[in-house]
């Protein structure tokens, strides 16, 4: 149970930092990114790839941010003319794009195979220590982000953002220059999640296209929804939230004898139904973005 | 071209399909005075607006800001260069403090790391941006309002809030459009009052209004549009007297002009 | 015609905006809405169009107690109108496309004669009557806002703001036209205005509200000749 | 008296659900043949089935769970090589025994001492269905297959084992699964003029293809069905008819028939690809390792498969025997074809 | 040449009535429904129910896209109504959420494998060269009726014209009396029924199963987007572009270009150029191919 719960809590810190990562984007900018979990593929890839290409493994990590960034800008600047429902869709084709790119080209990522035997980090530990070394590294790195993120969205650059968001045209009168606020979003968020990426190779010695799957990003949206968009305290509730229920899934169905032949339904349908249930009864989330009091 | 001019527009010509909206504008704004751009609807004076401060691309001719030529300058770039503009039809955000909107109207140290590491540069930004916002509320009656999200204030208020965040930006050419329309007459006598403070500091003032005592008693001169082209610049007072400003814009209003 | 009973309302739970306000209009009058930005004018013609429901007293129009009916079913069967102060009209649409919306229930012969009228009474509109109506200026909306709700020839009019953003030619005519309209068909008109002084010239009576409750009431006349009023609430002009 | 509780991880959910239910269907069988003999060492054996939702996140966290909460010494399955390798390996660090019935990548092979594999995998399916196509006496043959991990395997492995054999392939396709229709791709295929066509398929997919290509016209040519028995089981058998085809050796023998005549009167229908007679298979060895060792930790498993398979079990899939490294050695093919409505032996 | 255009036609038609509803219902409920595939689902799954009741086909599939309309109608005043007071990115979510439910119930009511219509064997029907099956052919037709009929709807009756002053503005259609509600439950029950229209004559060929929602998910938003969101016939033609574009990179021959006798792109890459010609058209009309709207400061 103890290493279940390690790596539940490894597991949900880094989806958590995706999610913070993504909230930069969605909730201080308004801008919908529907193809958020390409970063953390490209991050989780240049892992891979550095592995398989036989460079230090310690370079992965690097390579996997400035590729996330590089990515980040480019998709930035796709949105300059376009509203926010169509840049939606274009990250999305991005996203699939770069994952067909992972299933097809072989000689690079493995093909749909995946790139398989990543090293771990603290490999040199013993059992269950490497496991806690890991899940400590990733808690450090959620409460960095967070206390970052939450920085970020409350300070300067955050207002400039959130008056972005609501208001383009006025922000635009007012002096700031949208492109660059936008392509400074996406590229932090970028970065952030790319780091995730890597870290999820690492974790799962492996890097793969299914984890790029359009589904991954709708469970990062849901997770920022269901606590409170906007809002970094939101933003982890919503992922322990919905970790724990990802979690506590095949519990349930093991708890309630429920037969195997209904497993799959099953899962699909608490998750959907929990979902559903948060959102009808916190319509804004659990913990809704404030106003903010300028200090 | 006179030198101390701080807005030259030549020969501005703009057609949205076969609507000629514009052909043909000229005009200079000098420094330090408080133009009147006035045109019946449709004249195009939003558009002049929208053309001036970035927002829409002429077809043809050329704008100066202080002598230098600003054509296909984008509206962030002009706001350094020192100009600031209100819309007429203002819309608020939602999720934002009235006072907040204020203060994300000083655009100084807005960069990610100033703001991730909270350098002196941005807690000395912060400061100010606050000291200066609480000020300007105050003086358009906004303060009661402050904490209310900026979505959920009344029509004229968020006019006035516009003007605020405008005024954040410390212009030094300031262009408001239709800043008095649904405010109540009260305020905008404080608005005049502001307006005359202001230019007493040394702001440019170009105002679209169609109030005539408000143009009265803020204007040095006023530009009139119409059909495209400047029909008149003269002294506020000299308009009644201008047959055909009378006939496209005064109309039967042409009393209040003269009272 | 309109009858306005003790009413509170507001936008959230817990605050009031209107805080007991009683007013009327007597059939066939102008009667305009005076008070500082914030008072909650615009907050009482929704409260009587529909759009918030009185959370004490009621609204009567033509003297049915309409408190709990829904914005449409008061449009349709009180032949109500209402102009809002913004986004006041549908900017997906054509001019000819939101004169039509207007007269969404009436016989398309009966449309198409009422938008000849309208044109008539308003060139502007006659002149942009294919444009798209997103691309016009803010007074040419205002003038659509108002002959949109003018298609179904409704016996109440609440208008909010008509005259802002009009240029001084066209306020004159278009207040001439709510005169002439009121003439013709015989409407009732509760109007919110800021421009004090023109309000005045063509309204017989007037409200002045102030933080939700009627301030001041009494007939243009008195209003405008008592010189405190015009100092407190007119800008000190008139 | 507590049961012996072992695990599997299979897609109940996600674009091969299909084949995860029939998998599903084998091991269930499998359980209750076990109990029904007895069970092991006296106790009743028990499986706990996890969804991987067809996610290696999902799959790795239901391993997880299997491994240290409930702590089986032996999960069977996955069914896509991309998720079933990362399960794998995980299982195998944390030393509990992996048993491969629905991957064919060949990386099967080096998961390390813990890890058992069932099923023939894609390099000797390949060499396998080139042989056969080509004893056929076809010589220019265009390939078909879905754009994953096993579509690819079978694609480029044919190409290279038919090409050995003097063979040559005219085209090949992967393509992206879950379209409305595969005309295009058939189109494109004809285009080459190849003198039959090979194709590997999932249930309704093949349905799509079959039909479009006897729309096409296409079905004057022969017909491969690599893995017959998967790329047939949705598609109506009219259509299908008189199509060729290869299998991972089914179920046969007495033995395989009593089974298949037990999963018809389970679940009221046919199988719906071989993968259950794999999963059958491996749950009953499983339970003969046990008792073997007598012992159900996975260190006994591991040793009770070894030693089982030393004195030779038979399954339904045929004689399991594993090489040094835990794979199945020669493991079966059969040769089948689709006449009056049936699949046949040929 | 009559071969490919028939191809990219039927594949139109397989995208375009759910692309269809999903952007008619956008234009009303402002956000972008993610079940509104699993709608279709619901419609095959039902056709192929009714179908084995014995109803005869063409009735079978009008009375499933019936019923999936109804069950639309229901899930939107049960659960959309509530989610839209909140925002459309919450009703996206919650669109996500309804979307799992929905296959979750189907998943455990139908199973996994897939329902195959038992249809007498069609011969194909010649056309020229190029051969499609009867069913098919109907599909193209049904799906080409349909569209024209919408278009007339949409544009030139005061019902059609009532439904974009509500996508507009609906306060005001409210003081124009309009019933709103009662116009968004008449289109969602239309757009619910359209999608299980379509779901029921995907499954002719495909078979009813439940991933029939989630697979054509991407191609029909693609499609939705391309022709902007909120215009239905815009969402035809996206239909219909990236049908060309996937016809033409399986089937555009580029070997005597080359020098070689045949030369295709890959068709691994069929989905990426759909999305590739959505990002290309997005960048040069960045508000979908279709876009008229007048947008000023
Ligand atoms: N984006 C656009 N597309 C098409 N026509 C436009 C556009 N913007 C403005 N117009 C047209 O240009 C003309 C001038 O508009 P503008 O808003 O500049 O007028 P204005 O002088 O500000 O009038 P008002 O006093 O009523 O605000 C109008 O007839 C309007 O319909
Ligand atoms: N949508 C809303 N939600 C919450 N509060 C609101 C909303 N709209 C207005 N208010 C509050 O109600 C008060 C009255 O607003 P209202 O619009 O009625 O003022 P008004 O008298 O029409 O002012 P103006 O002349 O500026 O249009 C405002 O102070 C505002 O704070
Ligand atoms: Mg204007
Ligand atoms: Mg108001």
């Amino acid at each position: 149970m103890f290493d279940f719960i390690i790596s539940v809590v490894t597991i949900g810190g880094i989806y958590a930092i995706m999610t913070l990562g993504l909230n930069i984007q969605a909730g201080y900018s308004g801008l919908l990114n529907f193809g958020h979990i390409a970063f953390a593929g490209v991050g989780a890839y240049a892992v891979g790839i550095t592995h398989l290409q036989g460079w230090p493994i310690a370079l992965g990590l690097p390579i996997g941010v400035a590729a996330g960034v590089l990515l980040g800008w480019f998709v930035a600047r796709l949105g300059k003319r376009l509203a926010a429902d169509y840049w939606a869709i274009a990250t999305l084709a991005v996203a699939e794009i770069l994952r067909m790119i992972a299933v097809n080209e072989d000689w690079l990522t493995g093909g749909a195979n995946g790139i398989t035997m990543i090293p771990g980090l603290f490999e040199t530990l013993a059992r269950p220590w490497n496991a806690v070394a890991f899940m400590a590294l990733i808690v450090g790195v959620v409460l960095l982000v967070a206390f970052f993120s939450a920085r970020l969205g409350n300070g300067r650059f955050g207002r400039a953002l959130r008056l972005m968001r609501e208001q383009p045209a006025l922000a635009t009168c007012l002096g700031y220059n949208l492109q660059s606020l936008r392509t400074r979003a996406v590229m932090s968020s970028a970065a952030v999640t790319a780091l995730a990426g890597g870290l999820y190779a690492h974790y799962f010695n492996y890097a793969g296209t299914e984890f790029m799957l359009a589904a991954e990003t709708f469970v990062l949206w849901t997770m920022l929804m269901i606590g409170g968009i906007g809002r970094t305290a939101g933003v982890l509730l919503g992922v322990v939230l919905v970790q724990a229920v990802y979690a506590a899934v095949p519990f349930v169905k093991d708890m309630l004898n429920f037969s195997s032949d209904m497993a799959g339904a099953l899962r699909m349908g608490m998750i959907g139904l929990i979902l559903l249930v948060c959102l009808m009864w916190r319509r804004e989330g659990l913990l809704p973005e404030k106003l903010r009091e300028p200090a | 071209m006179s030198t101390n001019a701080i807005l030259e527009v030549k020969n501005l010509a703009k057609a949205f399909a076969a609507n000629k909206v514009l052909h043909h504008v000229n005009f200079e704004v000098k420094q330090g005075e408080i133009v009147g751009l006035l045109g019946p609807n449709g004249s195009g004076k939003s558009t002049l607006l929208n053309i001036i401060s970035g927002f829409v691309g002429p077809d043809a001719g050329e704008i100066r800001l202080v002598g230098r030529s600003i054509a296909g300058m984008p509206t962030y770039r002009l706001v350094q260069e020192g100009m600031a503009r209100t819309f007429q039809l203002p819309i608020m955000p939602q999720k934002m403090s009235v006072l907040e909107v204020a203060m994300a109207a000083a655009t100084d140290a807005h960069g990610v790391f100033s703001t991730l590491f909270r350098t002196a540069r941005d807690r000395a930004a912060e400061r100010r941006a606050l000291e200066r916002a609480r000020h300007l509320l105050d003086e358009l009656l906004l303060t009661r309002v402050a904490h209310l999200p900026a979505s959920a204030i009344s029509g004229g208020q968020k006019k006035l809030l516009g003007i605020v965040c405008a005024l954040m930006a410390e212009p030094r050419l300031l262009m408001l459009d239709e800043p008095t329309a649904g405010v109540h007459p009260n305020v905008r006598n404080d608005i005049v009052q502001a307006l005359h403070r202001l230019n007493a500091s040394g702001v440019t003032l170009v105002i679209v209004e169609h109030d005539m005592h408000f143009i009265r008693d803020a204007c040095s001169r006023c530009i009139v549009l119409d059909q495209g082209e400047i029909v008149a610049s003269c002294r506020p007072d000299e308009l009644a007297s201008n047959a055909r400003v009378v006939q496209a814009y005064l109309g039967a209003s042409v009393e209040v002009a003269k009272a | 015609m309109v009858q306005v009973d003790q009413v509170v309302a507001g936008y959230t739970r817990d605050v009031d905006i209107l805080n007991g306000i009683s007013l009327h209009a007597a059939s066939q009058e102008i009667v305009t809405l005076l008070g500082p930005n914030g008072c909650g004018k615009s907050t009482l013609l929704k409260t009587i169009a529909g759009y918030l429901r009185p959370r004490k007293g009621r609204v009567q129009l033509a003297g049915k107690d309409v408190s709990a009916l829904a914005v449409h079913q008061k449009i349709r069967h009180c032949s109500l109108g209402f102009v809002p102060q913004t986004e006041n009209i549908f900017t997906a649409l054509t001019v000819r496309e939101n004169l039509l919306i207007g007269g969404y229930y009436q016989s398309s012969a009966q449309r198409q004669q009422r938008i000849e009228q309208l044109c008539a009474l308003y060139p502007v509109l006659r002149r942009k009557i294919d444009a798209p109506a997103a691309s016009l200026s803010g007074g040419e909306r205002q003038i659509l806002a108002l002959g949109r709700a003018l298609m179904p020839r409704p016996e109440i009019l609440l208008l909010d703001e008509p005259s802002a953003g009009l240029s001084p030619k066209v306020l004159h005519e278009v207040f001439d036209a709510i005169v002439r309209v009121r003439e013709q068909e015989g409407v009732t008109i509760l109007m919110v205005e800021q421009n004090a002084m023109e309000a005045m010239r063509i309204s017989d009576r007037a409200y002045i509200l102030s933080l939700g409750t009627v301030a001041l009431t009494g007939s243009t006349q008195e209003l405008v000749t008592d010189p405190k009023v015009r100092e407190l609430y007119m800008g000190g002009r008139v | 008296q507590e049961a012996i509780r072992i695990g599997a991880v299979l897609p109940l959910t996600g674009p091969s659900a299909t084949i995860g239910e029939d998998m599903r269907r084998g091991l269930q069988l499998g359980v209750e043949r076990v109990n029904a003999n007895g069970g092991v060492m006296g106790k009743q054996l028990a499986l706990i089935v996890e969804d991987s939702a067809n996610n290696p996140t999902t799959a790795l966290t239901a391993a997880r769970k299997l491994a240290t909460v409930d702590k089986v010494p032996v999960v069977l399955g996955e069914f896509s090589s991309s998720i079933t390798l990362p399960v794998a390996q995980y299982l195998v660090k944390e030393g509990v025994v992996h048993m491969n019935i629905g991957s064919s990548s060949t990386k099967v092979r080096d998961l390390g001492d813990s890890a058992f594999n069932l099923i023939g995998l894609e390099d000797a399916g390949n060499r396998f269905a080139a042989q056969d196509v080509y004893a056929m006496g076809l010589r220019n043959v265009a390939v078909i297959t879905p754009n994953n991990a096993y579509g690819q395997g079978v694609s480029h492995g044919f190409k290279e084992e038919f090409e050995k054999l003097g063979g040559k392939v005219a085209g090949q396709i992967l393509y992206t699964g879950g379209q409305s229709s595969y005309r295009r791709e058939l189109q494109q295929l004809a285009r080459a003029k190849p003198d039959a066509y090979l194709y590997s398929s999932y249930g309704h997919e093949a349905a799509i293809i079959n039909r479009e290509a006897k729309e096409l016209g296409l079905r004057s040519q022969p017909w491969y069905a690599y893995i017959m028995s998967m790329s047939v089981s949705d598609t109506p058998a009219d259509i299908a008819e008189g199509q060729v085809g290869m299998e991972l050796g089914a179920s046969k023998g007495e033995l395989g028939q009593a089974y298949a005549q037990a999963y018809n009167t389970a679940f009221k229908e046919g199988f719906a690809s071989v993968f259950n007679g794999y999963a059958y298979d491996g749950v009953v060895l499983i339970g003969a390792a046990m008792n073997q060792a007598a012992g159900s930790s996975a260190a006994d498993v591991q040793k009770g498969l070894k030693a089982v398979s030393e004195q030779g079990f038979t399954g339904v899939t045929g004689p399991i025997h594993f090489d040094a490294k835990g794979q199945r050695t020669d493991p079966p093919y059969d040769k089948l074809k689709l006449e009056n409505g049936k699949l046949i032996p040929r | 040449m009559l071969q490919f255009f028939i191809d990219t036609l039927m594949r139109t038609s397989d995208l375009a009535l759910v692309a269809l509803g999903l952007s008619m219902l956008y234009g009303l409920v402002k956000f972008p429904n993610i079940a509104h595939v699993q709608y279709a689902m619901v419609g095959a799954f039902l056709a192929y129910w009714l179908y084995g009741l014995g109803l005869p086909l063409a009735l079978a599939l009008v009375v499933g896209a019936g019923l999936t309309g109804l069950i639309t109608l229901l899930v939107q005043l049960l659960v959309f109504d509530r989610l839209l007071q909140s925002g459309p990115s919450i009703a996206m979510i919650g669109s996500l959420a309804v979307s799992m439910l929905l296959v979750a119930i189907v998943l455990g009511v139908a199973g996994s494998f897939p329902h195959m219509f038992v249809l007498p064997n069609m011969e194909p029907v010649l056309i020229g060269d190029a051969r499609l099956s009867r069913a098919q052919l109907w599909m193209v037709l049904t799906t080409a009726v349909l569209l024209v009929v919408f278009l007339v709807l949409l544009f030139y009756t005061q019902a059609g014209r009532a439904m974009r002053a509500l996508a507009s503005n609906r306060a005001l259609a409210d003081a124009s009396g309009l019933n709103a509600s009662r116009i968004t439950n008449v289109v969602t029950l239309l757009s619910g029924a359209l999608a299980g229209l379509g779901g029921g004559m995907l499954a002719i060929s495909g078979g009813a199963h439940v991933n029939l929602g989630h697979d054509m998910l991407l191609p029909v938003f693609a499609a939705a987007i391309l022709g902007g969101l909120g215009n239905p016939i815009g969402a035809v033609a996206g239909a219909f572009l990236i049908a060309l574009a996937e016809t033409t990179v399986t089937n555009i021959n580029f070997g005597p270009m080359l020098g070689e006798s045949l030369v295709f792109l890959p068709a691994s890459y069929i989905g990426a150029a759909a999305f590739l010609i959505l990002l290309l058209a997005l960048l040069f009309k960045p508000y979908g191919l279709f876009d008229k709207e007048v947008r000023r400061v």
